[in-house]
């Protein structure tokens, strides 16, 4: 049988799978063991307690949805003292996803979630409806670096940065994550999007932008992922379009040691355990002995370059 | 022609005679089959459904998850959420009663007996009833009698008596009667048509409940002006109330927070999920829909 | 009856309703009346002949499909004696879509371009799978408006400008195209993907790299194009996603003035056409008198900004 | 469940009564309506449509381009393109012949009686016939006969003779020789599991047509290792021939240059597009496939 275990930096993961920050909670063990997971991912949270943006937050679109959450939540205090113990029941390490507005509070913030129950800090700064230069640092290659450099300064804890797909050039951002001491890229975040109702004139989200979620998305983010495992040496995760355990190894493929999804949870509240299984099966089938064999395994080497041979052969 | 599960998704949702691998769990993915999925009226039908034991545990309030199939060949790309309608244990069925509103309940009505249909559930805080209770009453609209109705089998249960005011626009389209009526309860029907349903003719019917002490509490949905009232008399009578919400959703397990109403509490106004810390909530709470 | 004319600078449309560059040619004759489009847009030319990229040249993705065609063409000679002429036949304006590796060329093909028969030069600066300072110079502020300033110092031609959905900043980018002296910008070329075969593990493509072509991505282009709207004065010409005639009305409301249409086109072949009736269908029954009416017309002055309003109204 | 159309998407096909408005067309955009799909062994199913008698131009090695029905709820983006198997002028139908593949075509087999169907078509340049050829020699392999079938009509009504080997895996699978007998060819089956199919066997047949006479003019479609030896013979005895190719397409229409194979024209070789300046080209010309 398959060995799916990962390691991103120092971690273990018995699985390459997790869920996606803001589209899962402790309470999903409801539904799945939470214990078969790769990681858990709590939703990003920030230091003071916030409401979140104006409903509607969700909107359906021709083939995904844009939804505006606003990063709503009771605050860093609160998120301690009760959420993470909630989390630490379970025996997979706790990515806590955090985000802030200043460089200086997004490190304090760091510093005091490095308490023992978190395993790994995710810095999201690429949340798509905050602006470029408070929060959303991920659009640029500076803002990126210094955020990232002051984050690293403040906890010894695996520090994990989300970056985001509606950046221009992401692998110069990636690569100065990496050089501010990022120990893996989670590749993205959603993309900014609108939707306008043409029944009323009016935009669909109280928010009026909102990130678009879709498996539709999942060929951008793909080549995002090939791109930058291209360029760095530290481990990335895979966010965007993952539903099903084919979607894990193409992802792999690219250069990924884990992918985190969202959707596909939304649809399916038992497909996180279910792509578990299948990616195990499908490793069997086809006599892989360690799931970390598919990392970066894409044959992209031999490609025919002259389209004279190429179109006189095959479909 | 027969539509099959996408190959882009995953299949591990429970179905009838699975075994449970995780039987801790609270809330299931279950494909159950469609018995029967019959119009009621014009606009709303009533799909019945053999599911997992696991779903039988959904109780008057709560709500599924649905999986709602394409009624156009194109991704229905979100859940819809439902009430349960009955559950039926002898059977091992639970029966939605819905509306034809947009492309997810289109999609529903398409189901044939003999179709899957992915519904995930039991979700939320449904009704409970205080055991001082004798007799309590109900008011409902349109879909909320969808949410209601279940609250008569729970109250013939505990042996509580129901009133059941029945709120609609013409006798065409008044529903649950006879759920109502079959569950034991005393139903009365107000309609648009002969201006019974006008909030003084409501406000009326219910203060004869109340004075003769056939209100022990109230409990309404599906119409922000017979909330209103229910609060307002509620109030003054100092009858305790329940609301069940409706809200946009995305998970349905707490995690998202896309399904957010607004509460007034201790005179504070909050948000609180409509999917999780509901659907049902307490009235006076409710700020409103 | 509504009047569906739009005025992009000096031309005017009969209707708002254009195809998109490369998803069309005069031989959709065979099946559409020509003379009821908006525009006849004609696939991207080059100087040389080139056979384009190597086989496969599309594949299938989970809510769409990817493409790399590599801008194959007879060359421009070929193209101004031969197909402009196929084009001539029909009466709307003729747009001519040109691309180049340098400036230098780009410019001097866009002036070679200007014969009587063509009515707008369109700039491709943006084509996905070219680099950014070959061909695909809307990545970039600087180069965008090198190569814009050179174009329009040789052609008097209207000049239309094919901006980058890649791109980070495209308001940048599309006011850098504003003030070199583009006349109107279409938003947008097609977003770099990839797609990787979980059977050889190989690309799906034989160029790797391709455009994303999807409804799904309408949300995203529609952003940029209500953004670049409240930021630039020259019109905007929405390209990405359009399949219905709503999708027009959408755009516009973002502040389009006319829309391109790719994959409606290869889906239902018969689709502009009916688009165009069911727009006219749609402003009539909504007594609108002018299709210019919906230009920018969104509802997004008076939102309800405080969450704890918001969530007690409405679903 | 029965699917309609998705609103997501124009609906401008045209249905088996309506009035052209554009009847200058050469390809149309049909809403078919089936007659019948009936599978013809494991593989391969057949499906007819009634349509509009606009369709109703296609010939020989011409090709529709199908929009195939999700067969997972998921929608299916691209079109498909098919072989005319049969235009069925009388009755007002086509017929396509087609293996089941992947999703698309594994959408077309969900298909029922009565069910819509958009096809656009007919598209390309067909197989030719030269008045002078008394006899023609045709030879396929799987999906390519589907091809190669019509091409019995067409020489039926230019009465010239046909002689068709059929190439297959073993006598299940061996598919349209019932319609290549009606139309009056004479009909000869090569098998895989009884070695007949082996190139040597088959160069042998053809070098006895050759002999005889009875070759004017070679058609193959299906297999490349079949295309090789005709165009080896075709060469050595100055046989002119047709070859139907096959490629990934997105219009339909010569417009976007997606559907390219390779030819040697005048020793140069050149990319075509399969779906305009084919699907049928010059036998001799084609490199490979
Ligand atoms: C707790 C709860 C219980 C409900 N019980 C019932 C019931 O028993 N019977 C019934 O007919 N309806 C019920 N509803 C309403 C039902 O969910 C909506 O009618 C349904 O989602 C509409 O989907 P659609 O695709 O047909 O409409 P569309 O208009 O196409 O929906 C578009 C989008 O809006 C969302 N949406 C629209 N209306 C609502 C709504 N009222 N609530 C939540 N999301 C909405 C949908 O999820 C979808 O994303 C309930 C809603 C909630 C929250
Ligand atoms: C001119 C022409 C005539 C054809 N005639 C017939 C026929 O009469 N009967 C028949 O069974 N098949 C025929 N084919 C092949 C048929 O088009 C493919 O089998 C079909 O497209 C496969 O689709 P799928 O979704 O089932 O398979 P998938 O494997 O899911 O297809 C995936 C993708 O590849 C493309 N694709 C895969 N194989 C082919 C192929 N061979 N040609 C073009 N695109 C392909 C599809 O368009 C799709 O985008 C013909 C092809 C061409 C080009
Ligand atoms: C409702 C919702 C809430 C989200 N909240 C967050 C969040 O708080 N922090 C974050 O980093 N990403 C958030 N995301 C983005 C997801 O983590 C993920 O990047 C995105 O959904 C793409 O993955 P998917 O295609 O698998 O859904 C959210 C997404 C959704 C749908
Ligand atoms: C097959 C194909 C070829 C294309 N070729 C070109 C091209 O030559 N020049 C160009 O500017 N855009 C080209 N595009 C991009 C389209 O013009 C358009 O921007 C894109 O398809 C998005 O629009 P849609 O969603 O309506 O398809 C091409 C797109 C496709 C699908
Ligand atoms: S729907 Fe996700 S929190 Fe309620
Ligand atoms: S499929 Fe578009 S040119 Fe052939």
């Amino acid at each position: 049988m398959v060995d799916l275990s990962v390691k991103i930096g120092d971690i273990t993961l018995q699985n390459p799978i997790q869920p996606a920050s803001g589209a899962f909670s402790w309470e999903y063990n409801d539904v799945i063991d939470l214990n078969r997971l790769g990681a858990l991912v709590a939703k990003t949270i920030c230091r003071e307690p916030r409401l979140g943006n104006p409903t509607p937050r969700m909107a359906e679109t021709e083939a995904g949805i844009i939804q505006s959450i606003g990063l709503p939540g009771k605050g860093i205090e609160y998120f301690v003292d009760h959420i993470v113990p909630e989390y630490a029941k379970f025996k997979p390490p706790l990515v806590v996803s955090v985000n802030s507005e200043t460089i200086e509070d997004f490190a304090a913030l760091a510093e005091e979630l490095s308490v023992p129950d978190v395993d790994v800090i995710e810095a999201n700064i690429s949340c798509p409806t905050r602006n470029q230069t408070g929060g959303n640092f991920a659009m640029h290659e500076d803002y990126t670096r210094d955020c990232i450099t002051a984050i690293r300064a403040k906890t010894k804890k695996p520090l994990w940065v989300k970056l985001s797909p509606n950046a221009g050039d992401i692998v110069s951002i990636a690569r100065a994550a990496e050089a501010a001491g990022a120990d893996c890229l989670v590749i993205a975040n959603t993309f900014l999007s609108l939707k306008i109702r043409t029944d009323n004139f009016r935009p669909a989200l109280g928010n009026k932008f909102g990130g678009l979620v879709s498996p539709a998305l999942k060929p951008i983010v793909l080549r995002m992922v090939y791109q930058v495992a291209k360029q760095v040496k530290i481990p990335i995760i895979g966010v965007g379009g993952v539903t099903k355990a084919e979607d894990v190894v193409e992802y792999m493929l690219a250069g990924a040691s884990a992918v985190g999804i969202g959707y596909a949870g939304f649809r399916n509240p038992t497909a996180l355990v279910q792509i578990i299984d299948d990616l195990e099966a499908w490793c069997d089938e086809r006599g892989i002995k360690k799931v970390t064999e598919l990392i970066g395994a894409v044959k992209d080497a031999d490609m025919e370059s002259d389209p004279l041979v190429a179109a006189s052969v095959g479909v | 022609m027969a539509l099959v599960t996408s190959n882009n998704y995953t299949n591990s949702a429970l179905r009838t005679g699975d075994v449970d691998t995780y039987p801790e769990r609270k809330v299931g993915e279950f494909i159950g089959t469609v018995v029967s999925n019959a119009s009621v009226n014009d606009e709303y039908k009533h799909v019945v459904l053999k599911v997992h034991p696991q779903a039988l545990k959904a109780y008057a309030g709560q709500m599924f998850h649905l999986l709602c199939p394409s009624p156009d060949g194109a991704e229905v790309w979100m859940r819809r959420p439902m009430s349960v309608y009955r559950v039926d244990r002898t059977n091992g069925q639970i029966e939605f009663l819905y509306k034809i509103e947009g492309r997810g309940t289109r999609g529903m009505a398409l189901l044939e007996p003999g179709d899957d249909f992915n519904v995930a559930g039991p979700l939320g805080h449904g009704f409970t009833l205080d055991p001082s209770w004798k007799n309590i009453a109900v008011l409902g609209r349109g879909v909320g009698l969808a949410t209601l109705a279940p609250l008569s089998q729970l109250a013939a249960e505990n042996k509580v008596g129901v009133t059941a005011i029945l709120s609609a626009r013409n006798p065409g389209v008044v529903m649950s009667k006879k759920l109502f009526d079959e569950l034991g309860a005393r139903t009365m029907v107000v309609l648009d048509s002969d201006n019974s349903s006008a909030v003084e003719n409501v406000e009326k019917i219910l203060g004869d409940l109340i004075a003769r002490r056939q209100a022990d509490a109230f409990f309404t949905c599906g119409s922000n002006r017979l909330l209103k009232l229910m609060q307002r008399l509620g109030k003054k009578h100092a009858i305790p109330g329940q609301v069940a919400m409706e809200q946009i959703m995305v998970c349905g397990f707490g995690a998202c927070y896309v399904c957010m109403r607004t509460f007034e509490v201790d005179g504070q106004k909050v948000l609180r999920r409509v999917c999780r810390d509901g659907p049902v909530f307490n009235m006076q709470e409710a700020v409103g829909w």
